[in-house]
């Protein structure tokens, strides 16, 4: 089929649709809709309140650390009235809730904050678009995926509210904890914290899956004319890997809440052993259940999820980074290769989060060295990041900071994670907050990080304007300063001894009292935590610059970046079916600065010229 | 690769398969007898004495395994699949079977005394 | 080796004070000269290429980019190092302590039980043999569910909050659990294990100096789960036999009297919550 | 632009997009059914000698449900191959039969096996009291047989009321047959027909007894995970119900009308659905009823 009459057939196309369309009401269009840029922006938007709401959390968190058992001002008397005495008891937290909170922070913040925006909002909003597919394959499947995370969400902010407050097992509701938590006198069999912690996240499991399926038909089905595998953006392939990874590993933790959820409603024992005594009396069950089934189960997905959480942003950091040094990334295709060899090898890493469980010499000899393994593609991505700025000519943009802050950052978060995989040293460092700083360095001055590249980057193919150069700095380098003064210490306090899950913040214990660089590990919580809060000041330019710039924002053409990929030859905002003629890919993604060229960037969608010199292509394909 | 690789559907596909189809439905009837009588020989196994439990699980195991495989590669066509069909099946098999096999192997190796 | 270590004080670890500790002390510091010259050396070229390639500096980019292999020797460079750290130490070394259990006989043995929000310790007492235990059994005066119908448990010593071993003998301690999971966590002492309801985890260390050492859960167990403190008395041989007699004596005429880390916490709510979670 | 391949295939995949989601899809639930059937030989390895039951369930009425779905998934095949062929008279008869199929799985399951399973009772014996209780449980037998003990004495239990009332001191059980001759060679192995408790009272004093319940999920490990999986399976088998239902009404007629070939697409879809369901049912099928 030749080039000019797929262009008219498309016209032609486009003129019905964009007909049908004009009479979509309000709910239609922005609540019910099944297109793939609307349910983007609606996981962004929910996703970004959520990841809010998780940072809320914690910086109620931090006050106890830094101030152990002193009344909050004026919000504790608040949330005392709010959520009843359980929470905070004449403004003063209880560790019930201290634990609700660490428990919530860390399921909103992955499920509800990073999932959602890093993987549903950006997946549904660009990969269709960098693929030129006019939507996903399955529009309804998609708008029920948005969906089922909605009233999943809801169910656990709901979860607040039950007497006795939200799940307080931390986000790994291990078992029996978990199992027996708010059971006791006046016990509601369903309207309590961990019940509708179960039933919310069998909700946001099945958005997840629905998600994953489409994503990855997506893709497969419905990439362009010319759209081979090795001309994916790298973006595209994150998304695939990580689309994986939901799809095969969320099963079985779902099959583990299942058992969970028949353990607190139906009274069996999954996860229950013979013998408890819980409370000096002896708890009424069957038992022979396993506690460390759960564990398995839990981390089969919880290890994938990490990557969940890092692969998109490496994805968007890769886009803006090619964008911004104006050439190519270097070693595309072993990014390719490392994220799939990543993507498989982070199923059978799993038990290196369960060293201490009592685990023999050779299955943890196993685990040490699937996790040490999984180490090299990481490190592989990442040289790649560093090696293509190389040559490049820079240019600072606001997305570009970000996703310049990124690199160093995860590479901390990734370094420090070597230590915890060798078991013996992980027998010191274990549960402490060197733990808690090491993923912290990844998903918060990375993941996060790389999310508000992505957001500066695309805001104007949504919008078709451009979000503030001058406030997103002033949002970038008071949030990079925090996030280190907030993250650095933790290492210290780590190797002190300090734990995590710690109400008290320390303070009573010894091993706190000891001084390192100036301060006890107790101290440190007080700077810690006023670098918390002043981060929470930072971002009040952003979400300022977000919201008024979708209606102030600088006017901008399709093309703002002058980027190569195919989002870019749609109009901003997309309409409906995306492209005006179907886009055809006649090259790779990532061709800046061509030798003889006039323009430092080319396009996808230019075809190759007779006289060109042979594109820098790699020849590996991965299908056909 | 400078001309893109074609895209378009392709339409006369389908006649084509619709012969082939009747070709099959005899097939389809012999393999859920086949099905059938693999039932009725777990049952009558499950009352066999094969020395130990395990052996008996095994052989069950092994009965349905088969039953399974006919299931999938007649029923669900899987003879005639595409490549990228087995692809996905085959990480999910290894997947699966990685998380039944380390279990197992935790369960097998823990410290004790 | 000493000077090696400055990296571990520097970032504020405690001193290590038993016998294998200086092992994982070793390889934590490894890890760390390791990761901290990953990080100089990248830190290093990404400063410089940022600022070497900046687009005033650098208006036009190169579309080939780095073409030396330099990244491969690098990764090889690290898969290299982390392969002699896993062979060489981790995995020899978590053998020693999973496999290489000292003889009962000239160990230490204690049974440690965790609870909703402190551990039980079960001694021997002079016999050397432990009485039956029995959840059913379980009361406020019978902690551990010790059941007295078992002539072994007639003098076994149960003590809650603080144990006593003595300095340079190697100790065995038996990790059992009566409600969730908790862990028995000594990080002077380098060691730390899960308390699993329905397992019997046992785990061993060797103090090498006298002292008084904090226990930490570390594991969350509940609301109490911050100040679910033990601790742990290393003690010259003496000392250690006098803390034993009167252990016994105490035993005699009462059943256990709470010891100091049995107090609850500062701050720890008086009333139990039931369900614990 | 249109969504292109909803109905013909992607030449370079050979695939039509909901045929690639519908695998993707079968791939999530062997991950789902993985965890659980994990979970299975978990309990199972961990469960004392004794304490995982054999030849509770009913044996005929699950082979009788096996060769339901086994039926059914002949039939759907059928349905599917004769939509290819245009014969929609035999595509609705062949699903028809599939639907009915799928009814009669459920209330085999939810109206008899699963009630008949509530009233039964069973209760655990405390190893102190095992000796007392030898007459029905016959362990010395068994143990010379190299076989494991029995600890728990099954059957109707009559005085229902001692369930919850504390001051009733026993359970008055009408054994099942296997208690009322414990030693006889024949019991060693779990009768082939389902043999009625029978009326052969036994005094069970509560004093003796560690746990007793209804067979319900809370009894052991074993009803947990059988009621789990069963009901989780059975919730498939219902959604395979409710789309083949809505493929067979009108609304089927109409898109057959439209474009037959869709039709065709999605009856593939839902049966390999289907399918996926009888492959899971006949792993459960020897796993709870024969092992
Ligand atoms: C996105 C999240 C993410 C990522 C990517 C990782 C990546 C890694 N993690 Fe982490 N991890 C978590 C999130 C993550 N982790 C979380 C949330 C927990 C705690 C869960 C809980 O208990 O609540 C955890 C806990 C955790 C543990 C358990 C600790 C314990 O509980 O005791 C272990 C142990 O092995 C571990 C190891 C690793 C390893 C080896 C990697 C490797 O993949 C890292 C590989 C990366 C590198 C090696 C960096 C390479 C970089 C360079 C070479 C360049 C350097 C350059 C500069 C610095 C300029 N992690
Ligand atoms: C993706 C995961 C994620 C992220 C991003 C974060 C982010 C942060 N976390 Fe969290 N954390 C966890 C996952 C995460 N955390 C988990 C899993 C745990 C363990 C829980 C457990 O024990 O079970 C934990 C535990 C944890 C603890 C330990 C508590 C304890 O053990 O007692 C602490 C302590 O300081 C902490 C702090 C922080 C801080 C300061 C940030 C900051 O970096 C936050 C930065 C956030 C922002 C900068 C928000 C930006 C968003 C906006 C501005 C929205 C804009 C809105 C609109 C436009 C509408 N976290
Ligand atoms: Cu016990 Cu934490
Ligand atoms: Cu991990």
């Amino acid at each position: 089929m030749d080039a000019s009459s797929s262009v008219s057939h498309a016209a032609h196309d486009h003129h019905d649709t964009a007909h049908e369309h004009h009479e979509l009401g309000f709910f239609r269009k922005y609540v019910f809709s099944t297109d793939h840029k609307v349910i983007g922006l609606q996981y962004l938007i929910t996703g970004l309140i959520f990841l809010f709401l998780g940072f809320c959390l914690m910086m109620l968190m931090r006050w106890q650390l830094a101030y152990p058992g002193k009344e909050l001002p004026v919000i504790g008397n608040l949330i005392g009235r709010m959520l009843g005495p359980g929470s905070m008891n004449n403004g003063v937290m209880t560790p019930e809730f201290y634990n609700s909170l660490g428990a919530m922070h860390g399921t909103i913040m992955i499920f509800l904050g990073i999932v959602p925006v890093a993987f549903a909002a950006f997946g549904n909003f660009v990969v269709p678009l960098q693929i030129g597919a006019p939507d996903m394959t399955f529009p309804k499947v998609n708008m029920a995926s948005y969906q089922a995370f909605f009233v999943g969400g809801m169910i656990m902010l709901i979860s607040f509210f039950v007497p006795g407050g939200a799940a307080k097992g931390g986000w790994t509701s291990y078992t029996p904890l978990a199992d027996i938590a708010d059971k006791g006198p006046g016990y509601d069999v369903i309207f309590n914290g961990q019940t509708l912690w179960l039933i919310g996240f069998i909700l946001l499991i099945t958005s997840s899956l629905l998600g994953a399926i489409n994503f990855i038909a997506t893709i497969i089905q419905l990439r362009a004319k010319g759209m081979t595998w090795m001309r994916l953006p790298f973006f595209v392939w994150a998304q695939f890997v990580t689309a994986f990874l939901l799809l095969l590993a969320f099963p079985p933790l779902e099959s583990a809440i299942v058992m969970q959820l028949m353990d607190r409603v139906a009274g069996t024992s999954f996860f229950l052993p013979t013998g408890l005594v819980v409370n000096g009396t002896a708890v009424s069950i069957s038992g022979g259940g396993s506690p460390l089934l759960w564990q398995h189960l839990f981390w089969f997905l919880g290890h994938p999820e990490v990557y969940v959480l890092i692969l998109p942003g490496m994805g968007i950091v890769a886009e803006v980074i090619a964008n911004n040094t104006r050439k190519p990334l270097w070693g595309y295709k072993s990014l390719v290769l490392a994220a799939l060899v990543l993507g498989f090898l982070s199923f059978i890493v799993w038990a290196h989060h369960m060293w201490l469980t009592g685990m023999g010499t050779a299955v943890s000899a196993f685990f040490q060295t699937t996790t040490m393994i999984i180490s090299i593609p990481s490190v592989i991505i990442l040289s790649a990041f560093f090696i293509s700025l190389w040559g490049g000519s820079i240019r600072f943009t606001v997305p570009m900071l970000f996703a310049t802050a990124f690199l160093p950052m995860f590479g901390i978060g990734g370094l420090t994670g070597i230590p915890l995989a060798f078991n013996s040293a992980d027998l010191y460092l274990h549960d402490t907050y060197y733990v808690i700083a090491h993923f912290h360095y990844i998903v918060a001055p990375g993941t996060i990080f790389a999310v508000f590249a992505g957001i500066y980057y695309w805001f104007p193919k949504a919008t078709g304007r451009k979000m503030n150069d001058f406030w997103g700095k002033v949002h970038f380098w008071p949030s990079l300063i925090c996030m280190n003064a907030i993250f650095l210490p933790m290492f210290l306090q780590g190797m002190l001894g300090m734990h995590r899950r710690w109400y008290d913040g320390g303070e009573g214990w010894t091993l706190a009292s000891e001084k390192v660089w100036g301060l006890s590990g107790f101290h440190w919580n007080l700077p810690i935590s006023i670098a918390a809060w002043t981060m929470g000041v930072a971002q009040i330019p952003f979400i300022i610059n977000f919201f008024w710039s979708i209606r102030h924002g600088q006017k901008v053409g399709i093309n703002p970046w002058e980027a190569t990929t195919l989002e870019w030859t749609a109009p901003s905002p997309p309409p409906h079916g995306n492209f005006l003629t179907p886009p055809v890919a006649y090259r790779g993604p990532y061709e800046y600065s061509l030798p003889g060229r006039a323009k430092d960037f080319t396009m996808q969608t230019e075809p190759v010229e007779p006289n060109e010199r042979a594109p820098h292509e790699p020849a590996m394909s991965l299908s056909h | 690769m400078n001309n893109p690789p074609t895209t378009e559907p392709v339409d006369h596909e389908t006649e084509h398969y619709a012969h082939d189809v009747s070709k099959h439905v005899r097939g389809y009837l012999i393999v859920g007898g086949t099905l059938l009588f693999f039932t009725a020989l777990t049952v009558f196994l499950s009352y066999v004495n094969f020395g130990t439990q395990k052996a008996n699980v095994a052989v069950a195991m092994v009965v349905a395994t088969i039953k399974a495989g006919l299931v999938a590669y007649i029923f669900m066509h899987l003879s005639a699949e595409k490549k990228l069909i087995y692809r996905i099946l085959i990480f999910t098999a290894i997947f699966v079977f990685g998380l039944f096999w380390l279990i197992y192997l935790a369960w097998y190796d823990p410290v004790v005394h | 080796m000493t000077s090696l270590a400055f990296i571990n004080e520097l970032m504020g670890m405690p001193g290590n004070a038993s016998a294998h500790g200086y092992q994982i002390d070793h390889i934590i510091e490894f890890c760390h000269w390791f990761m901290g010259a990953l990080f100089v050396g990248w830190s290093a070229f990404f400063i410089f290429v940022l600022w070497r390639f900046r687009k005033s500096r650098n208006p036009v980019a190169s579309h080939e980019g780095v073409t030396s292999g330099i990244s491969t020797h690098l990764e090889f460079a690290v898969v290299l190092i982390e392969a002699v750290l896993l062979i060489g130490f981790a995995i020899p070394l978590w053998a020693k302590r999973v496999n290489a259990f000292p003889d009962n006989k000239d160990a230490i043995l204690v049974h440690a039980i965790g609870q909703q929000f402190n551990w039980n310790f079960h001694l021997p007492g002079p016999d050397g043999v432990f009485g039956r235990r029995d959840a059913a059994l379980v009361s406020n005066s019978n902690p551990i569910g010790l059941d007295p119908s078992d002539p072994a448990s007639k003098d076994d010593l149960v003590v809650m909050g603080e144990l006593h071993v003595p300095v340079d003998h190697n100790v065995i301690i038996e990790l059992a659990s009566k409600d969730v999971i908790h862990n028995f966590c000594l990080p002077s002492m380098r060691i730390a294990q899960d308390a699993i309801p329905g397992l019997i985890i046992p785990m061993w260390f060797k103090p090498i100096k006298t002292g008084t050492f904090e226990v930490v859960c570390g594991q969350l167990c509940g609301l109490g789960h911050y100040g679910m403190k033990g601790t742990l008395v290393v003690d010259t041989p003496d000392e250690y036999q006098a803390w034993l007699k009167e252990r016994i004596e105490l035993s005699g005429n009462q059943s256990a009297p709470p010891a100091p880390g049995a107090v609850p916490p500062a701050g720890a709510p008086k009333t139990a919550n039931p369900g614990g979670g | 632009m249109e969504i292109p391949y909803t109905v013909t295939a992607r030449p370079d995949t050979g695939l039509w997009n909901a045929k690639v989601g519908i695998w993707l899809f079968l791939a999530s639930e062997v991950m789902l059914f993985g965890g659980l059937f994990s979970a299975y030989i978990f309990l199972r390895l961990d469960a004392e000698p004794g304490y995982w039951p054999h030849g509770l369930l009913n044996v005929p009425v699950g082979t009788g449900n096996t060769a339901i779905l086994i039926a059914s998934s002949v039939t759907v095949v059928l349905a599917w191959a004769a939509l290819k062929m245009r014969q929609f008279t035999r595509y609705k008869i062949y699903m028809g039969i599939t639907i009915l199929c799928g009814v009669a799985f459920l209330v085999v399951k939810l109206a008899y096996e699963w009630p008949q399973k509530f009233e039964h009772f069973g209760a655990y014996i405390k190893p102190s009291a095992l000796e007392k209780y030898e007459p029905y449980l016959g362990n010395k037998h068994l143990l010379s047989e190299g076989l494991p003990p029995r600890v728990e004495i099954t059957g109707h239990l009559h005085n229902h009321e001692a369930l919850h009332d504390a001051s009733i001191k026993d359970y008055e059980v009408g054994l099942d047959p296997i208690y009322t001759d414990p030693t006889n060679p024949k019991m060693d192995r779990p009768h082939f027909l389902y043999v009625p408790p029978t009326e052969k009272i036994a005094h069970i004093d509560k004093a003796d007894v560690d746990r007793a319940t209804m067979f319900l999920p809370t009894h052991n490990t074993y009803f947990a995970t059988y009621f789990t999986i069963t009901g989780l399976h059975g919730l498939h088998v219902l959604g395979g119900v409710i789309v083949f239902t809505y493929l067979w009404l009108p609304f089927g007629s109409r898109l057959y009308r439209q474009n037959p070939e869709h039709l065709a697409n999605r009856v593939e879809v839902a049966g390999l659905f289907w399918h996926f369901v009888d492959l899971v049912w006949i792993f459960v099928f020897p796993l709870f009823y024969l092992l």
